[in-house]
């Protein structure tokens, strides 16, 4: 072999040292190996010294192929791939061991860590002779982007890439933009208006000339890859020409047809069959909705015709399907609000005086339901209140996770509860989490207004009194943990702070734009800590709650940061994407087609004259399974070829690195 | 050289069925150029020859030695030696010498059940309960029966091999070919591939050179040919549900068996460059299997009942395991 | 420190005669809410509630939860498994064990501790001779077949229970179902005198060995036999065959006899003519609802009855309220009383004439003497009738 | 398993990964400095996808006595749906090695998130105390010629 081999074995400081015997794991290389060409260990191979020890040994050497045993590869394979290219060395000529994460840190018994560290250097080292030079792909970027979703995150999101000079789809699935953000009365821990702060950014959006807003619309596929998406949406019928309404909305006020309002109002007001959802909306353009409206159901009414004074109604209008091309997308989709029914200890759609954080949201804003009047079912006004924290949160009956902004929430219900009503405020709680800036003050504030606190999650809330004090209230028990005894406390309301859930459908949605869910259904980024707003599929990015329970401040941070990162992208012109990659040799390829149903990402094509698949560079995602199931082999992966992987198999389980007993 | 200055020409039949000796013969009136162009030193089939005679022949004095056969016994490989050294160019020849073939299979199983299934299995007529030995004394003295290896291997896999020629047996119009090679060296008119490789075969799979129409594959039940109610002349085999094995197997037969309606299985070996035949069809096959539910997925594995011997027919001694545990465990 | 030394580390901590419990990863996962404390029935009453006992397992203070002895007011109704955010099997775990560490600390009202030994000394927890146990058979006027030697074989085996067979107000529920399966034609049979007391509530009160030789018992009876499945009158005893027996390797296909009703319902419906013109709630075992999740085949079969006109509870389903019977709660009256003067039966009855009932079905044993007994005590319940099921299908034929 | 008393047979364990779900739960495991066995040795892939059933027959030949194979949890695969295929070659594979003489236990399949190193190196040691229990496969190392493994060759004797 004509290769010469560099091997750097890392100490990081105590990390590996402590456990793995890093000279000898560097001595036994040289030994081993003719190739090898130098061995060294040092204290911290990522560090700057440790990086141009690398270099200056290609440099004076002439290395052709490097090897570091350090730490995880998803830590430093980037950096010392730096480290090859600075000197000249194609990077991919490197290969890397983790010591540390798959040895050092899991390893008890010093000898054996050692020899499993051999193991994983001698299958590195048989690996990196078998490396090719590789290139990364380069491919060009439409400078359009979409944006599904217009709640807050997709709204900042939308402006700030509009503002940078480029042209934004944005695409919401309701009447009108605004998101959750516009149920909301009063925000924490500010105590602003929600609407005073939103209304602005809608009406940015409803004028940006580099904005395209498509309301009552819905993605309907989603083909191509980064930098050039096709994307085709369905524009669904509003029975109301857009060019010729003005928005007097005197259709609105004419329709007889009233309708619970399960969006918007959460089925606490009714609404028209021809509607905005609310004043503020944008666009201020009523949509028809054709299930309700009586000319619809039976063929009799059109009143709203007959008022409308520019003639926009029209029933004859049809969904409209609307392609574009764009570069980059975000899907700022939100979260859905999860369904209290499903705790029937808490009676909620039982107990009348039971009502969830959203519809506490409507029945406190001076524009809901009650103009702002905190009510119960009755028109009485609440004396004493329990807002109940973690319903459908950490819990695992229903959502292992904590839903994040609870607790901030319940806080801003007992000020606006105890403000409004000068109610007895009591919050069950399990932990306050109050993590952000000026949130522990907030909790501050509400401890000195008097809202009373009870550290335990509520076992039960019935009507059934046991004591006199107990007819005709609300009973709320639980135990109060930190007194250590369980308590009764009987009031006229009860709000559910109930925990945010993903979008019910996605996991589909998801699967259009070819990313996945977790577990739990939140869409999963590429990097929970560095890489928060990209997802594993290049040029699809999230912000907001379609990523994981978050608050406003948190969702505009993300709509901004994914704006950010898709503006870079715009301003780079191009993409690079990693070789990673499989290719057809046509020669070899007999069209056999057992890899062309393969591919999620529709990177395999079969040429019908040809007779022969083949792969497209810019679709392949590079995941292999073409390469391991073409049975003729004629499918090669770069960078995990199978010469790569058998040799470092030989090498892993070479029989002189079997365990010591 | 020899005496009449033509080079020396050996066949040797080891574990095989005999029929790559027949399909020499099928190559018809080329024959008559091995005759005008060789000498035939050693060919037990052909013509008498003791192996004294091999062994005394010089070092390297035969041209060509056609090989066909895997080493099966202490006898195979005894010769398989002996002719190597006398060979300067050892061809192994047909499916069972390339990668252990119809033979290999015994692989799967003991030497106690392929002798069991030969004596006593009910295809035979054994009243005597006649079992083999390897010494037997006779009137004529103390004979001697060569003694079985638990593992059937490849020619390769025993002596090093310069060609080789797939097919169960090799078509007869790649046996001209090669022969024609050979002849067209002899007269400095072309030259030899470069050792290891194989010969007589094509560069594609048996899909390359199969007219039937092809289109994505979803397989939702495997059936055997015998199942399926009426085959489609012009639609794939493997499209129709018929676990063909042609999309794995190295072209050069004409896909003879899938023009008559019969699935390819596989005795043309593997594509260059695939390390385990069967291991590139298991996961052929399984990939386009039409389900993600584990149950639905194990039911239509089940249409394939024995996997090993689908996927494995020609080329298991040329495997990556090789054998079963139980042949090479004896247990 | 790995995994097993954080584990072995505490336990040390603890002492060994708890080092089980808190050895239990389940028990680790617990984030002290104290839900299963506020949820409880009679969580009002007890100094150690289940938060509290795992607050004291990790402090090391474990002794104090044995000295106390209002563990004693647990019911075993499980409403703390089912409503416990990560999952702990609080019911099963925790607190069967916690009663286990009070009878070996000496620490069990007398009440209590004879019921446990009647049930050690004659098969069930009253004290009742075993040869009395199928006396209720002679007072019919049909047949109610026994197992024996010479009729070893029958479709299904009828568990009938120790209240079933005993019981002054439960044996006209068992001869009820024996009539229903009489005119349904079924194939079955009783082990008469050599049933034992199933052993669930033993088991659940803390007493894991006794159960155990009660379920041996019946399993030396059970294999001489044959039958296809085993009935239950009692969600108690199904319970135990359904989930208890099996962990300690005796299996036999079990179910309540509301599910086995619910499958002849179509051969039952001819059979309900008589009109009960009545206002009709169920109440949910919680070894029946809760536990095992069967909460719609009684509901079916009352709903079958013509004229009734069914009415919900405010607890129901999977959060029924408890009768207060389970977990030994059948055996501790006297003691629960004294501690609270409350019965949470009477709760229940109360809930009943809120929601308008004039007949209370059930469908466990432990039940209708508790709620026969609470009637009495609650204003407006006066005139209400508890009824097990079998009774009230049975009305609506006769 | 560090002090090894009874010097006891040490299972050697080759283990696949996929880059961005059991990779990551190895690197996570590592970071919680879970403790578990080293027999098992991994080899990142990008998505379980690319196990070459090669792979696997490849790992046992060499020396292993068992496989283990990871990926993303089904419906959680970074490339959409590559892991069902991993599972379909998975379950024909196992059906193959039945044949082969090689028991179900020596080829796991186990899915781990990127947050499950608990699950994961749980798994490694159950795992590797699955294929202590049973024994070593010490499949031959057929480069050498067959006579020297004098172990396998059977002579057929008389009946």
């Amino acid at each position: 072999m004509g290769e010469k081999i560099g091997v750097y074995v890392c100490h990081c400081g105590s990390n590996i040292a402590g456990v793995v015997d890093v000279e000898e794991v560097a001595r036994w290389a040289k030994e081993k190996f003719p190739e090898v060409t130098v061995s060294r260990d040092y204290k911290f191979m990522c560090s700057s010294p440790g990086q141009e020890l690398i270099e200056n040994d290609i440099k004076d050497l002439g290395l052709t192929r490097v090897v570091v045993a350090a730490c995880s590869p998803h830590l430093h394979e980037k950096t010392f791939r730096g480290a090859c290219q600075r000197a000249g060395l194609n990077p991919y000529f490197f290969e890397m061991a983790s010591i540390r994460e798959q040895v050092a840190w899991v390893t008890k018994d010093k000898l054996q860590a050692t020899i499993k560290s051999k193991a994983l250097v001698d299958g590195a080292i048989r690996r990196v002779i078998n490396h090719e030079s590789l290139e990364p792909i380069k491919v060009d970027i439409t400078a359009d982007t979409l944006i599904v979703g217009g709640g807050v995150a997709g709204i900042q999101a939308a402006l700030e890439i509009a503002d940078s000079g480029s042209h934004v789809i944005l695409v919401e699935r309701e009447p009108s933009i605004g998101g959750h953000m516009a149920q909301f009365d009063k925000t924490f821990p500010t105590l602003d208006c929600s609407a005073c702060i939103l209304t602005p950014k809608m009406f940015d959006i409803g004028n940006h000339p580099n904005i395209t807003l498509l309301t009552w619309s819905e993605v309907e596929s989603v083909d191509g890859y980064v930098g050039n998406f096709e994307i085709k949406i369905r524009k669904k019928a509003r029975m109301v020409i857009e060019d010729l309404c003005t928005g007097c909305l005197v259709c609105q006020e004419k329709c007889p047809k009233r309708v619970i309002d399960d969006v918007y109002e959460v089925g606490m007001a009714k609404r028209k069959a021809i509607y905005v959802p609310f004043p503020q909306a944008v666009p201020n353009k009523p949509v028809l909705d054709t299930e309700n409206c009586t000319f619809f159901q039976t063929g009799k009414c059109q009143v709203c015709q007959k008022v409308c004074p520019t003639g926009a109604i029209d029933y004859e209008q049809k969904d409209q399907l609307l392609e574009f091309k764009v570069g980059n997308i975000i899907l700022a989709t939100g979260y859905d609000l999860f369904d209290a029914r499903r705790i029937p200890q808490y009676g909620y759609g039982k107990l009348p005086n039971v009502i969830t954080s959203l519809e506490f949201e409507r029945l406190t804003n001076a524009s809901g339901p009650t103009n702002g009047e905190i009510l119960l079912a009755d028109g009485r006004k609440p004396e004493t209140i329990a807002v109940v924290h973690c319903v459908g949160s950490r819990d695992k009956n229903y959502n292992e996770y904590c839903s994040s902004i609870c607790c901030m929430q319940s806080l801003k219900f007992a000020h606006l509860a105890r403000e409004k009503t000068g109610a007895q405020v009591y919050n069950f709680y399990i932990d306050i989490r109050t993590p952000q800036k000026d949130y522990e003050e907030f909790y501050n504030r509400i401890l000195d207004e008097g809202t009373l606190f009870i550290r335990g999650k509520v076992g039960e809330i019935t009507n059934i009194p046991r004591t006199a004090e107990e007819e005709g209230k609300l009973i709320v028990q639980a135990f109060d943990t930190l007194a250590g005894i369980q308590r009764r406390i009987p009031v006229d309301l009860v709000i559910l702070s109930a925990a945010l859930e993903p979008r019910s459908d996605s996991v589909e949605v998801g699967k259009l734009f070819g990313i996945a869910c977790g577990a739990q259904g939140w869409m999963i980024e590429r990097h929970p800590k560095l890489d928060p707003v990209a997802t594993m599929t290049e040029g699809v990015f999230i912000a907001g709650c379609a990523q994981g329970p978050k608050d406003i401040p948190a969702s505009v941070s993300q709509g901004a940061a994914a704006a950010a990162r898709v503006i870079s992208k715009i301003q780079q012109g191009q993409v690079l994407l990693e070789p990673i990659r499989a290719s057809i040799d046509e020669n070899r390829c007999s069209g056999c087609r057992i890899c062309n149903n393969l591919c999620p990402f529709t990177a395999i094509t079969f040429d019908e004259i040809k007779e022969v698949s083949s792969v497209n560079v810019a679709l392949c995602q590079g995941c292999g399974t073409c390469v391991a199931a073409c049975p003729a082999g004629a499918i090669s992966g770069t960078h995990y070829s199978d010469k790569q992987i058998l040799s470092q198999i030989e090498g892993i389980l070479d029989p002189a690195l079997q365990l010591s007993k | 050289m020899s005496t009449n200055g033509k080079p020396k020409f050996s066949m040797y039949w080891a574990a095989s069925c005999g029929g790559c000796e027949i399909s020499v013969l099928n190559i018809h009136e080329k024959i008559l150029e091995v005759d005008a162009n060789f000498e035939v030193v050693f060919w037990p089939v052909a013509m008498d020859s003791k192996y004294k005679d091999l062994e005394a022949m010089e070092d390297n004095s035969i041209l060509l030695t056609l090989f066909n056969g895997g080493i099966r016994n202490d006898e195979n490989e005894e010769i398989a030696r002996l002719l190597r050294k006398k060979t300067q160019i050892m061809v192994a020849f047909g499916s069972c010498a390339t990668e252990g073939g119809i033979p290999g299979l015994g692989n799967l199983g003991t030497m106690k059940s392929i002798f069991d299934t030969a004596y006593f299995g009910v295809s035979t007529e054994n009243p005597e309960q006649i079992y083999p030995k390897t010494s037997f004394e006779s009137q004529f003295g103390q004979l001697h029966l060569p003694k079985m290896y638990p593992v059937l291997r490849t020619l390769d896999q025993v002596v090093p091999v310069d060609y080789f020629m797939p097919g169960c047996p090799p078509e007869p119009h790649q046996i001209g070919a090669v022969i024609d090679l050979v002849i067209q060296v002899l007269n400095g008119k072309a030259e030899l591939p470069p050792k290891g490789s194989v010969i007589g075969a094509g560069t594609s799979t048996v899909c390359d050179e199969c007219k039937r129409t092809r289109t994505e594959k979803k397989i939702k039940k495997f059936m055997r040919i015998q199942d399926v109610e009426r085959i489609d002349p012009e639609i794939c085999l493997f499209d129709q549900g018929i676990p063909c094995n042609g999309p794995a197997t190295s072209s050069g037969c004409d896909a003879r068996c899938p023009a008559v309606g019969a699935q390819c299985i596989g005795c043309y070996g593997p594509a260059g460059g695939v390390i385990d035949y069967g291991a590139r069809l298991m996961s052929a096959f399984a990939s386009v299997i039409d389900s993600n539910d584990p149950d639905e997925i194990e039911s239509i594995l089940e249409s394939i009942p024995d996997p090993a011997g689908q996927f494995y027919r020609f080329n298991l001694a040329k495997s990556l395991l090789r054998s079963s545990k139980y042949a090479w465990k004896g247990e | 420190m790995s995994r097993t030394e954080v584990l072995a580390h505490q336990s040390s901590a603890v002492g060994s005669s708890t080092a089980s419990l808190s050895y239990d990863p389940d028990i680790q996962h617990c984030i002290q809410c104290g839900n299963c404390s506020g949820i409880c029935p009679t969580g009002f009453a007890m100094e150690f509630p289940p938060s509290k006992i795992i607050a004291a397992l990790r402090a090391g203070i474990y002794t104090n939860v044995t000295k106390s002895d209002s563990v004693w007011m647990c019911i075993a109704c499980s409403a703390c498994t089912t409503a416990c955010p990560t999952l702990i099997p609080i019911t099963e775990l925790l607190m069967a064990q916690t009663k286990e560490e009070l009878i070996l600390a000496g620490n069990v009202p007398v009440e209590l501790q004879s019921a446990l030994e009647n049930s050690h000394r004659y098969g069930n927890p009253m004290g009742e001779s075993p040869r009395k146990r199928a006396e209720w058979v002679e007072t019919v006027d049909f047949p109610v077949p026994v197992l024996d030697k010479e009729t070893p074989d029958v479709d299904f085996l009828w568990f009938v229970g120790d209240y079933g067979s005993y019981h002054s107000s439960v044996i006209p529920a068992t001869i009820a179902f024996a009539k229903i399966l009489n005119l349904l034609n079924i194939n079955f049979g009783i082990l008469g005198n050599q049933e034992s007391s199933d052993g669930d509530s033993q088991r659940l009160s803390g007493e894991k060995g006794l159960f155990e030789m009660l379920a041996e018992k019946n399993a030396k009876i059970f294999e001489k036999f044959n039958f296809k499945e085993i009935i239950t009158t009692d969600p108690h005893a199904f319970n135990a065959f359904k989930n208890a027996y099996p962990e300690i390797g005796i299996s036999y296909p079990a179910r309540h006899y509301s599910q086995f009703l619910y499958e002849k319902i179509d051969q039952l419906k001819p059979l309900l003519t008589k009109k009960v013109n009545a206002r009709v709630t169920f109440h949910d075992p919680c070894y029946l609802g809760r536990v095992n999740g069967i909460f719609e085949e009684p509901r079916a079969l009352i709903n079958a009855v013509p004229g009734v006109e069914y009415v919900e509870m405010f607890h129901n389903h999977q959060n029924s309220l408890c009768c207060g019977g389970g977990g030994g709660g059948m055996w501790l009256d006297g003691f629960q009383w004294k501690k609270t003067h409350a019965r949470s039966s009477e709760w229940r009855i109360k809930e009943a004439v809120d929601a308008g009932a004039d007949i209370m079905v059930v469908a466990c044993p432990y039940e209708k003497p508790r709620f026969q007994d609470a009637v009495k005590n609650v204003p407006g319940a006066e005139k209400m009738a508890i009824l097990d099921l079998s009774e009230l299908l049975l009305a609506a034929m006769e | 398993m560090s002090d090894n008393p009874n010097n006891q047979f040490e299972p050697l364990i080759l283990g696949f990964t996929c880059n961005w779900c059991s990779y990551r739960a190895a690197d996570n495991a590592g970071l919680a400095r879970l403790k578990y066995p080293p027999n098992i040795r991994l080899i990142r892939l990008m998505c379980s996808g690319r196990l070459d059933p090669q792979f696997i027959l490849k790992g046992f030949a060499e020396g292993a006595d068992g496989v283990l194979v990871t990926g993303c949890h089904p419906g959680d695969c970074h490339y959409v749906e590559q892991n069902y295929k991993t599972m379909r070659r998975f379950k024909l594979l196992h059906k193959t090695l039945d044949q082969m003489g090689v028991k179900r236990g020596r080829l796991k399949l186990v899915w781990a998130s990127a947050a499950e190193g608990m699950i994961l190196a749980n798994e490694i040691e159950k795992f590797v105390e699955e294929v202590r229990q049973l024994g070593p496969l010490n499949w031959p190392k057929w480069d050498k010629p067959l006579e020297v493994v004098a172990d396998y060759e059977v002579v057929v004797e008389e009946k």
